[in-house]
């Protein structure tokens, strides 16, 4: 058990971290053009003047903070190095606030609402997909089906704008940005929390609808396959009743492809998360983001990058290793 | 293929919707090389006006038409669409086929590969490429890199389909029947993953739309080519939703959620119709 | 069997001509390791297996088994799809190691598959394999298709019964007749037919088996049968070796075999096949074996879990194998 | 007086594929009766509509096989009701179990594969009995199984853990925990190998006599019939051709199409020339007119090209659909 199915696991884990360091390594240093120049020419275009011996001054000091500093071999030494001490330089556009402190205030933000929308948006998916596929013939099932086929392929982006602007704008039910309302005490009461909800809200929902599309069209793949399995036929052609079916037989059976679904799609949601922060100005690690890009903040777009990276992969990791406790086929073998 | 759209569109409700509005916009696209203005440049017509026959979609505070503006979006977009699908499809292809056919260590480290770029989180790693490119962004070079990150999926999505081709006994035969690797590729497997190709190629276009969208609306890309996604940064940036200018950012995000259902409408009715079961059956007669 | 270029070998192979035998295996085992690291399991599917086929001398020989047996094994063995453990298959005088994938031996050895409705791609028109086989396989100087007519001559179809017919728009029997008259056109020496009627319906079936003795008879084709079904090899076979858990546990003549089995378990196989007489039902019960996997894992002789007649020896020793009555028998009783 | 009744069933399958409408004439006016405590047998070949009638019959038929026509009536204990009729599932779940139960083709997966065998028992039996006492439960199954002759042990197991053979006979148990009235066995035995097939037909027998239950037998394979039934139907393309005990299908067959059936079987000991008929069996999209077998049948004129012969009794209990045995239209 342990070397068939952990070790290889394991062994994955550690390759998609290494490729994907490298990745954010070689992809700068790769690039036609160059962090450090474009930051500076970005300085000159802004009016800033600077004469020769300061922009020299600059240069250096900018690539000792972006780690250009040296060899490409120094470098990539010093990265490593950098990375295992858990230091990713300090923030540009905040500094000297080290990355670190500036990802660990934004981390909960993010976490939270991903953590909501993955149980919400997964759960109601994967019932949804198994009671249709179920009751393929049923009226309620084919509107169900063209929602979410209608849902599913439309972008992030343009969900939450929408969502902005029918019901923060049109409809001002709901706060239009933030993750609090300026001036709320922070603290453990009702009416924080509940301000906190209001806030949660929207952002949530509009991952919460896609989600739901998504989860619900690869569930209801699968499921429609199993429905056509002896094993659901027969528990059929002996009377069992159709919750039962549903519950015990696909549901259980169909729950496996839909957890590797989860874990091959957790970069894929993420990255919709952060989206989805952007336009609602929730503070978490996508605002983060935005406010790096807007002030060209090199260090903490990298950093962003390593963290998305680890965090992504050790959160696959972990889902693949729920597996096991729910398939007996590979627990036993 | 033209029965096949002639079936599908008389049968298929979902495919004849999105086929009509597919053949609605590329007509769209060639329209917009007849504009009357340069789009690229601003205050060619009066700012800020409600639609009129003039102008069927008003203008925006630019001093742009937003109709015409409209109309390269929409070529823009679909152009982008189809280079990054065009360059991700090579690279799926070629590395899926490679994996699939060489099996061992080759399979193993393509695989290894491809299964980072699945999990890695590719949004995060697009601001970092765009945000050094950035303003050298346009619609080809932009069209490469998204291409060079959409093709991870269907490169394994395709190894698995030729493993279990490769697997089926009539592989053997053909092998007995002394046709040349090559040979078998092209004439006994391909016929089973062309229906998966068009699939992945049509929802790898929908992916790079909405990639689009949001690259632009974050400033990431040369803002001065009319697209879905530098249509709404601009909107958004002349705060057009509290202006309540609605035809101006409505039109943009309208366009793209059609566009985008459309094309995946026709990407679903399509693998159904072209999947080699339903097709064996129907030459049953069944 | 993977589809690369390294099973294509252009080099061409003389086949000796001062050897008598057609195919002779010699102590052939096949051992399948599952698993890595410490977990392996070894699994013996094939277990000093001997044969041999005479050269100037058609015959169908029949290897039948139940369902892990080992019997497809020895067959992917022949064919050379699958390497030996131990001991060696060689054909008219060359080791197949040596000359499998090579068009010399493919035209010389073809096999037929156990389910026709696989054998062809569901997509493509049948009768292009046909024509595809004659032109890869082309000798100088033979005439366009003619062999393609002639080998569905062989196998009672006609040219226009099959042409432009998808696999789907054909019976099971036809199909496997097509496959055969594919197999046919290099004019190979020894078929090699794993389970090829048992997906075929039962009024279907002896069209085929009666398709294998003619072609014994009339184009000198040795055939080896690999079945479950003792019936049919009965009827059509003339050597038989019965396998169980990777052994060959009896081999003669299949009239003597079947017709006064010695082993035991040649015996309760036997006994099993249902007759299609309703006054010659079953009587009495039967013991049914245990885990498939603990009779693999069993000392001594395989059957001795289930055999009426073991003795105390049998759970200890493996039996060798004894020439007794004109057959080789792999039983304590005989030794 | 007969436990089921089947008259005049017409079942097709219909689908359209993109404007191409197809029926597949599966079971085509199909009559029969069966009585209380006799081994019904359905031989055919593939595609002939055995299983499909089979289907109907139990009341498993599932879009896109429709029936067109007929009615299955079912008598338990003086009650009657006609199969079709029932429009509550509510009504049909309450049938499965007590009164009718199925034996499926032995396959991998028959059994749920993510639970042990004790859990698909509960399933099965909870459908009638709430399982308040777990005991007792247990106690119900172990006699059930130690009748049968199965081990206690393989209740904790999971499906993938069992050979073949052993999950059938699993099944085979599952399917008659109850003593349900009448049990449909559709190809039991196919794909099991000879020395457990012929264990699964003695289980399928001892069944039969000590539960005194009914069983509807379909399979290919004649001499599994031969083996197990009391009366034999054969079907060819979607209808019953002769029916009859089995003794007279087998030694007295009137039918060519069953007489050539069984002149192409082998047996071990018998070196005698064995012929198939020449052709195969029609599509069922696409049937001859007349009789279905003509184009096959060596005794065919021009009668049997164009009318189609009905099933009648030409003796007691020996029904053929045949114009030269006394057919009429």
């Amino acid at each position: 058990m342990f070397r068939r199915y952990f070790l290889p696991r394991f062994i994955q884990y550690l390759v998609v971290l290494i490729v994907g360091m490298n990745m954010i390594f070689f992809i700068p240093r790769l690039m036609p053009s160059d962090p450090i120049e474009s930051r500076l020419s970005q300085m000159t275009a802004q009016g800033q003047y600077l004469d020769p011996a300061a922009m020299e001054g600059l240069r250096e000091s900018l690539a000792e903070l972006y780690g250009l500093e040296g060899s490409m071999f120094e470098q990539y030494a010093a990265y490593w190095k950098r990375l295992f001490s858990g230091d990713l330089g300090p923030s540009f556009s905040q500094f000297p606030t080290p990355v670190v402190e500036l990802l660990k205030s934004s981390l909960p933000w993010t976490v939270g609402l991903l953590t909501v929308n993955l149980l919400l948006s997964w759960i109601i998916g994967t019932i949804l997909g198994a009671v249709t596929a179920f009751y393929p013939d049923s009226k309620l099932t084919k509107v169900i089906e063209i929602l979410a086929m209608g849902i599913r392929p439309i972008p992030y982006y343009i969900m939450a704008l929408a969502l902005v602007i029918l019901f923060a704008f049109v409809f001002p039910i709901f706060p239009m940005a933030g993750g609090y309302s300026m001036g709320t005490k922070i603290g453990f009461n009702s009416r924080f929390i509940l301000d906190l909800l209001r806030h949660a809200f929207l952002p949530l929902m509009s991952l919460v609808i896609l989600g739901i599309g998504g989860w619900f069209l690869q569930m209801r793949n699968v499921a429609s396959n199993i429905v056509e399995e002896g094993y659901v036929e027969y528990a059929e052609a002996s009377g069992l009743s159709k919750t039962k079916i549903i519950l015990h037989y696909i549901i259980p059976n169909a729950i496996m492809p839909q957890l590797t679904g989860l874990a091959i799609n957790i970069g894929f949601i993420f990255g919709g998360a952060l989206i989805t922060e952007i336009v609602f100005s929730y503070p978490g690690i996508g605002s983060l983001l935005y406010n790096a890009i807007i002030a060209e903040d090199y260090n903490l777009i990298m950093g962003i990058n390593i963290f998305s990276i680890v965090a992504v992969s050790t959160a696959m990791f972990i889902v693949d290793m729920i597996y096991p406790l729910l398939d007996p086929r590979i627990r036993y073998q | 293929m033209v029965r096949a759209i002639k079936d599908l569109f008389r049968h298929d409700k979902k495919f004849r919707f999105g086929f009509s509005i597919m053949v609605f916009f590329i007509i769209i696209s060639f329209v917009s090389l007849f504009s009357p203005y340069d789009l690229s440049t601003w205050n060619v017509v009066p700012r800020d006006l409600s639609p009129s026959l003039k102008y069927p979609l008003g203008t925006n505070s630019m001093g742009q038409d937003i109709f015409w503006k409209a109309t390269a979006a929409v070529k823009n977009s679909l152009l982008l669409g189809l280079i990054a699908a065009l360059v991700s499809r090579i690279i799926a292809i070629i590395l899926g086929l490679l994996a699939g056919y060489m099996g061992g260590t080759v399979d193993r480290v393509i695989m290894t590969i491809t299964d980072s770029f699945i999990i890695i989180p590719l949004f995060p790693l697009l601001i970092l490429v765009s945000s050094i490119l950035r303003a050298s962004l346009d619609i080809f070079v932009l069209g490469i890199i998204l291409g060079l990150f959409g093709w991870a999926n269907d490169a394994r999505l395709l190894r698995s389909q030729i493993l279990s081709i490769r697997e089926r006994e009539f592989t053997k035969t053909a092998v007995l029947s002394g046709m040349k690797p090559t040979r078998i590729i092209i004439k006994e497997h391909l016929p089973h993953i062309i229906p998966l190709i068009m699939a992945t190629v049509i929802n790898n276009i929908v992916w790079v739309i909405g990639m689009e969208v949001t690259l632009s609306v974050l400033g990431l890309s040369s803002l001065n080519t009319p697209t879905i996604g530098t249509m709404i940064y601009w909107a958004q940036q002349y705060q057009a939703v509290f202006l309540e200018m609605w035809h101006w950012i409505l039109t943009p995000i309208v366009i793209c959620v059609v566009l985008i259902i459309s094309l995946y409408f026709i990407s679903t009715s399509i693998s159904t119709y072209l999947d080699p079961r339903t097709r064996v059956r129907m030459i049953k007669g069944e | 069997m993977r589809v690369r270029s390294k099973n294509f070998r252009s080099n061409t192979v003389e086949f000796g001509h001062g050897h008598s035998k057609l195919l002779d295996i010699n102590d052939l085992s096949k051992v399948f390791i599952r698993g890595q690291g410490f977990s392996k399991t070894r699994l013996v599917a094939v277990n000093k297996v001997s044969l041999s086929l005479e050269r100037d001398k058609p015959e169908i020989f029949t290897l039948a088994g139940e369902s892990g047996s080992g019997k497809s094994t020895v067959a992917k063995l022949i064919l050379g799809f699958e390497e030996p453990t131990s001991g060696n298959v060689v054909y008219k005088g060359e080791k197949i190691s040596n000359i499998k994938g090579s068009m010399e031996f493919m035209k010389d050895v073809q096999p037929v598959f156990q389910n026709p409705f696989e054998t062809f791609n569901p997509l493509k028109k049948i009768d292009s394999y046909l024509y595809e086989t004659e032109k890869n396989y082309r000798m100088p100087g033979a005439d366009e298709h003619r062999r393609v007519k002639e080998s569905l001559e062989l196998v009672g179809l006609s040219l226009a019964e099959i042409k432009d017919k998808y696999p789907s728009e054909m019976s099971g029997g036809q199909l496997q007749r097509t496959s055969i008259a594919r197999a046919l056109i290099t004019k190979p020496s020894l078929l090699i037919a794993d389970e090829p009627v048992s997906m075929i319906d039962a009024s279907l079936r002896m069209s085929i088996v009666n398709l294998f003795k003619s072609l014994k008879e009339k184009e000198n084709v040795s055939i080896i049968y690999i079945t479950h079904d003792l019936a049919t090899a009965y009827y059509v076979s003339d050597r038989i070796a019965i396998m169980l858990r990777g052994y060959i546990v009896e081999i003669g003549p299949t009239k003597s075999v079947l017709g006064n089995p010695l082993h035991p378990y040649t015996k309760m196989l036997i006994d099993s096949v249902p007759s299609p007489d309703p006054t010659k039902k079953w009587k009495e019960d039967i013991v049914l074996s245990d885990m498939e996997s603990s009779e693999f894992a069993r000392k001594g002789c395989k059957f001795a879990g289930r055999c009426p007649e073991v003795k105390d020896i049998c759970t200890r020793c493996e039996p060798e194998s004894v020439k007794i009555d004109g057959r080789n028998v792999r039983c304590h009783l005989y030794q | 007086m007969p436990v089921l009744d089947v008259r005049d069933l017409k079942a097709y399958y219909i689908t359209d594929r993109y404007g191409r409408i197809s029926r597949v004439r599966a079971v085509d006016e199909v009559s029969f009766q069966v009585h209380k405590n006799e081994i019904y047998g359905i031989a055919g070949e593939s595609g002939c509509g055995k299983s499909s009638l089979l289907k109907v019959v139990s009341g498993l038929s599932k879009p896109p096989l429709r029936i067109l026509d007929g009615e299955v009536i079912y008598k338990f204990d003086d009650n009657e009701l006609n199969m079709l009729s029932l429009k509550d599932d509510k009504q049909r779940r309450q049938l499965r179990g007590t009164h009718i139960s199925s034996i499926p083709q032995a396959s991998m997966n028959v059994l749920n594969p993510v639970k042990r065998i004790e859990k698909s028992f509960q399933d099965f039996v909870s459908v009638h009995f709430e399982i308040n006492n777990k005991a007792q439960f247990n106690e119900m199954v172990r006699e059930h199984l130690s009748a049968l002759g199965l081990d206690w042990d393989i209740m904790h197991a999971y499906p993938h853990q069992l050979s073949g053979g052993m999950r059938q006979r699993v099944i085979i148990a599952l399917a008659t925990i109850l003593k349900p009235d009448i049990i449909f066995a559709d190809e039991p035995t196919t794909a099991l190998d000879v020395v457990v097939q012929r264990g699964v037909v003695q289980l399928i027998k001892k069944i039969n006599e000590e539960q005194h239950n009914t069983i509807i037998m379909v399979t290919h394979d004649m001499a599994i019939h031969a083996n197990l039934c009391d009366r034999l139907a054969i079907m060819y393309a979607g209808k019953i051709v002769e029916e009859a005990d089995a003794h007279t299908i087998f030694h007295d067959a009137k039918h060519p199409y069953t007489t050539m059936l069984l002149k192409s079987l082998p047996k071990i000991g018998d070196e005698s020339e064995r012929e198939s008929a020449p052709g195969a069996p029609p599509s069922l999209v696409d049937v001859p007119p007349g009789c279905r077998f003509h184009p096959r049948c060596p005794k065919a004129t021009e009668l049997c090209c164009k009318e189609e012969p009905q099933l009648i009794e030409i003796e007691k209990g020996h029904r053929v659909a045949c114009f030269h045995e006394g057919g009429s239209r």
